[in-house]
């Protein structure tokens, strides 16, 4: 990558079905724009979001994740979100404590009529990761064992 | 001391309990013992020495059995059996405290409001070696940390000795057990070591109790147990409450509350 | 350094696929390399570990007979990670296989003896394997029963050759499903097998059983034979125990002072008087 | 074998010249206050007055994870890329104790038994092993009872045994072992006739190992395994520290169409090593596993690969979080 070239991040949005899936859907039939950059994966509700694929996902490659889902008390399960809100909590406070970059994890609630929201949320979101360039302490130990097994690190 | 052993060869000989869990002298320092017999009860010691966390042993179907037993606690103990006992693993008609205050006089419990009057008193502060290694943490930078922790993680070989440990690690099959997916590789490497110690640290919270078993079972000494400490620390004001102090039914992560903190939700 | 690497499965192809019973699968395979099938042998008894590329590794007695050139069969049942991973394979796929592993059946001792197999479930195909080795050679042996019991009428394993069994004149074929496992049209024995064995068991002279099924089986049937006059040494029967590499280095299925990998996995009753039943 | 003389300075030369020759060479090092095995370019940054590493060396030659083979998968046909041999580097170990060295023997016994181990046996003949005689033990220490001393040669390629001048008596062992003198052959003097022993510590026997192999060999059914067991909480730190412990587990690292087969460390210990996939577990209950862990070592492994599976090293009793001290309850065995 030449210093010219523009950054572009990879981003991975975690969605839940019923509200912001529902919502990026109407960003595209509104013909709205937005980054490329996304990759959405689309789960039943926040509340079924497991933190570790959120790690899978940086350790293989991703610059930035969105995790988005329905506002409070729009859950179609009533208060999945709620459940997960409490997770993200405690999950911000251990990234932070061993050293991950919370900064580059987005949570947000698009519900399924805000287009013109996830629209705003991508393109805010890769503007801010492209600001903080590739994130690659993750990636760069993902794969330590062939490394090791040369350097024998005992 | 001599109360104690009294006590405990009284409870075991009169068929109170079938076994009490205590401390003997061990080749350097005090270890778990199980004494069957007032024979054996005569080797229970309990002072400052006594660091294991004893409740470890409690939801050991194998061990404990079907009876009712005894256990020797330590304040980090009782907070945990608290613990337990919100998590619906121990009920008092199972259990009995047996206890050395302060004051040397032997205390025993048996109602877990009893236990919860009593640890109240005793304030949950970060000791030396906390203060000292988290005060280090907290004034590095992000990448700072995460440097730190990937030495020390670089060190770890996957011995579960911190989930076995851990009394609050109970689960029959643990996710690292789990393959279909494989969540996290069973291999010690940095990423799957990483993922392990969040994972745990996920799994605890609202529940550890920072009692440092994890930390002190560690045969490589990363100071895995200051990971759990500090989730609590932070989670307390969040949530209201700290895990193994005054009882409270239910766990942080399986409820809610309509004005949680969110802020950092776009 | 040429030295060959254990761990190293030779590349198979499945060449054919069926499926036996629910869950229930068998693959013939047959060597990419053809120098490797040339050199290639086993005996009957031996075991194997299993590759599906992905998943790992599982260990299953070679099911086909020895004398049955060209291929290998396997017989399992989708349990876990690596089994769900093979039965997914299909026919013209690739898969592994590293073997073949452990002893043998002492078919030569056996000359001139009536021989009984006792099976029950999925223990038929390590079974099958010596059944059909045993057939092949059948002028060797006087009586052969064969007494083969299952939960239900579709959890019996390679029924086209239970038919073919029972076929033969000289075969005394014996099927059996438990207790209200039975269809309409059942014709055979209703019963678990250790009742099954009393009832039509041969005489222990000059008779060699072979018994392989689930522990609770075994557990159940090694009396019976005993009353029935069988001595320990007229009694084999084939373990598995967890295995990870098959040639006596991962530690797990020891028992006492045998390896099951490399000491069995075929054990007379008198060799397994020497190590503790709990283990295995 | 040979023994020379080498002097304080001759040693730090010697050591100058092994790390210049491009081996790689890993010696105990002090950090996050413990010992351990690493990486070392100079003599300063060893470490000196301890008694045991909290490691053992085995992960030079069985590594915690290595890739057994990798694979590709590319429209239902496998290619296979087998381990090579060639990509272990030469390395040398400094100042390796002798209870870990001779714990090389029961280690390749183990791997070799039967069929060899390609991959241990590449890693064991690219590893030369400097050995330091020991000077100090602690209450854990009990090579004395298995076999083994302050000053066992075996597994070593070279030993030095440290002299009050700061110089070592250099006691050539193996065709290996003179290959490294020869790097710096000029540093290695005549012997001065020190007598070894007077330099090594003072270590008494504390039991007899026919006699608690005998014990052993009628023990399976005792109570005793219960007894001492009870307090153990089935992790897996005793294996892991240990030098000879060798079970290991096979595992599958996946990335969509490409894989790696992996070989890495296990513990008899653990529950799930055993489990079945029906439920069933062989050894289900903790005193199983902690009668399978002495057994296999006093018991099984001198009666099937005619070596003991324990070196004295004391490891296991020093990471063992409840103080399960293989050395009592050896002991304990013995006296009964």
């Amino acid at each position: 990558m030449s210093s010219e070239e523009i950054f572009e991040p990879k981003i991975v949005a975690f969605v839940c079905n019923w509200c912001t899936y529902a919502g990026a859907d109407l960003t595209g039939t509104s013909r709205l724009k937005y980054a490329t950059n996304v990759k959405i994966v689309r789960f039943p509700c926040t509340g079924r979001i497991d933190f570790l694929l959120l790690l899978k996902s940086f350790a293989q490659g991703a610059d930035g994740i969105i995790v988005s889902g329905c506002h409070p008390n729009d859950c179609h399960y009533t208060s999945g979100n709620f459940h997960a809100r409490r997770r993200w909590i405690a999950f911000r406070s251990i990234l932070d404590m061993m050293g991950v970059d919370v900064r580059r994890v987005q949570y947000s609630w698009v519900s399924a009529a805000e287009g013109s929201k996830w629209a705003d949320l991508v393109n805010n979101t890769v503007a801010d990761i492209r600001a903080l360039g590739p994130y690659t302490d993750y990636q760069k130990v993902a794969d330590y064992l062939e490394k090791e097994v040369q350097d024998g690190e005992a | 001391m001599e109360k104690l052993r009294e006590r405990a060869a009284a409870i075991l000989a009169d068929g109170t309990v079938s076994l009490v869990i205590g401390y003997e002298e061990g080749t350097k320092r005090p270890r778990p013992l199980f004494c069957h017999d007032g024979e054996s009860a005569r080797k229970l010691i309990f002072d400052s020495r006594c660091f294991h966390n004893l409740a470890v042993y409690l939801t050991k179907k194998e061990l404990v059995g079907n009876g009712r037993f005894a256990v020797t606690a330590t304040i980090s103990t009782l907070r945990s059996i608290m613990q337990l006992y919100v998590e619906n693993q121990l009920s008092e008609d199972k259990l009995l405290i047996l206890t050395v205050d302060l004051s040397g006089t032997l205390r025993e419990f048996v109602t877990f409001d009893e236990i919860s009057a009593y640890v109240e008193q005793f304030e949950l502060k970060r000791g030396e070696r906390e203060q000292e290694i988290l005060t280090r943490i907290e004034g590095m930078t992000r990448e700072e940390r995460w440097k730190f922790w990937q030495e020390e993680m670089s060190h770890c070989f996957k011995c579960y000795a911190c989930r076995s440990a851990c009394p609050l690690c109970y689960c029959t099959k643990c996710v690292v057990e789990v393959n279909r997916p494989q969540w996290i590789n069973p291999w010690p490497a940095p990423v799957a070591n990483m993922e392990w110690h969040i994972n745990r640290a996920m799994h605890m919270v609202g529940r550890c109790t920072a009692c440092g078993a994890c930390g002190d079972a560690c045969p490589v000494g990363i100071p895995i147990d200051l990971i759990t400490r500090k989730m609590m620390e932070d989670m307390a004001p969040e949530f209201g409450y700290i895990p193994g102090l005054p009882v409270k039914k239910g766990n942080a992560l399986s409820t809610w509350k309509l004005d949680d903190r969110e802020q950092f939700i776009r | 350094m040429s030295e060959k690497n254990t761990y190293l499965p030779y590349l198979m192809t499945i060449e054919k696929v069926i499926k036996e019973a629910p869950g229930v699968k068998t693959f013939r395979m047959k060597f990419q390399d053809e120098a490797e099938a040339e050199v290639f042998d086993f005996k009957a008894g031996q075991f194997g570990e299993y590759s599906a590329f992905g998943e790992g590794e599982s260990t299953f007695c070679i099911a086909s007979s020895p004398t049955r050139k060209g291929y290998i069969e396997c017989t399992f049942r989708d349990t876990g990670r690596v089994t769900s991973g093979l039965a997914s394979l299909e026919e013209g796929s690739t898969m592994g296989f590293r073997g073949p592993y452990g002893n043998v059946f002492p078919l030569d001792e056996w000359k001139g003896k009536n021989l009984v197999f006792i099976a029950g479930g999925i223990a038929l195909p390590p079974m099958r394997c010596v059944i059909w080795n045993a057939l092949d050679l059948r002028e060797n042996f006087k009586d052969i029963t064969i007494i083969y019991g299952a939960k239900t009428v579709i959890d019996l394993v390679y029924k086209s050759e239970l038919r073919e069994w029972e076929e033969r004149p000289d075969v005394k074929m014996v099927t059996t499903v438990d207790p209200g496992g039975q269809t309409a049209d059942w014709k055979g024995e209703i019963g678990f097998v250790p009742t099954i064995v009393e009832k039509v068991a041969p005489s222990a002279k000059d008779t060699i059983a072979i018994v392989c099924g689930p522990p609770i089986m075994i557990k159940y049937t090694f009396p019976v034979l005993e009353k029935l006059g069988f001595s320990d040494d007229q009694v084999y029967t084939t373990l598995e125990n967890r295995m990870k590499c098959g040639v006596g280095k991962c530690g797990r299925c020891n028992v006492g002072k045998l390896y099951i990998c490399k000491d069995g996995p075929v054990f007379s009753k008198e060799e397994l008087n020497l190590i503790p039943a709990e283990e295995y | 074998m040979e023994t020379k003389y080498i002097s304080k300075s001759g040693i730090e030369q010697w050591f100058k010249s092994i790390v210049d020759s491009g081996k790689r060479v890993y010696a105990p090092v002090n950090s996050r206050d413990q010992i351990e095995f690493k990486r070392v370019k100079n003599l300063s940054e060893v470490a000196d007055e301890y008694v045991q590493t909290t490691q053992s060396i085995k992960a030079s030659v069985y590594p915690k994870a290595e890739v057994l083979f990798s694979y590709e998968k590319e429209h239902g046909k496998v290619h296979l890329t087998d381990f090579n041999p060639d990509s272990i580097p030469e390395t040398v170990l400094w100042k390796v104790h002798p209870c870990d060295a001779a714990g090389f023997k029961p280690l390749s016994a183990i791997f070799n038994w039967d069929s060899p181990d390609k991959l241990h046996n590449a890693h064991v003949q690219k590893t030369s092993v400097i050995s330091f005689s020991c000077a100090m033990a602690d209450e854990s220490c009990f090579c004395t009872s298995v076999n083994g001393s302050p000053g066992n040669l075996a597994g070593s390629d070279i030993q030095l045994t440290m002299l009050p001048d700061g110089g070592a008596i250099a006691e050539i062992v193996t065709p290996k072992g003179e290959a490294l003198v020869a790097l710096s052959p000029t540093v290695f003097e005549a012997d001065k006739g020190e007598d070894k022993t007077k330099y090594l510590v003072d270590l008494p026997a504390r039991f007899s190992l026919e006699e608690v192999n005998a014990k052993l060999n009628k023990a399976f059914n005792s109570t005793v395994w219960k007894e001492q067991s009870e307090r153990c909480i089935g992790c897996g730190a005793c294996a892991f520290v240990c030098p000879t412990c060798a079970c290991f587990d096979i595992q599958e690292d996946v990335h969509g169409s490409t894989g790696r087969r992996i070989r890495c460390w296990d513990a008899c210990g653990f529950g799930l090593c055993t489990l079945h996939t029906s439920g069933h577990n062989p050894r289900e209950h903790q005193s199983q596993r902690w009668r399978q862990r002495l057994l296999h070592k006093f018991s099984y492994m001198p009666a099937r690969l005619n070596v003991v599976g324990c070196t004295g090293c004391g490891r296991c009793s020093r990471a063992c979080p409840v103080d399960m001290n293989i050395l009592e309850h050896i002991t304990s065995i013995a006296a009964q």
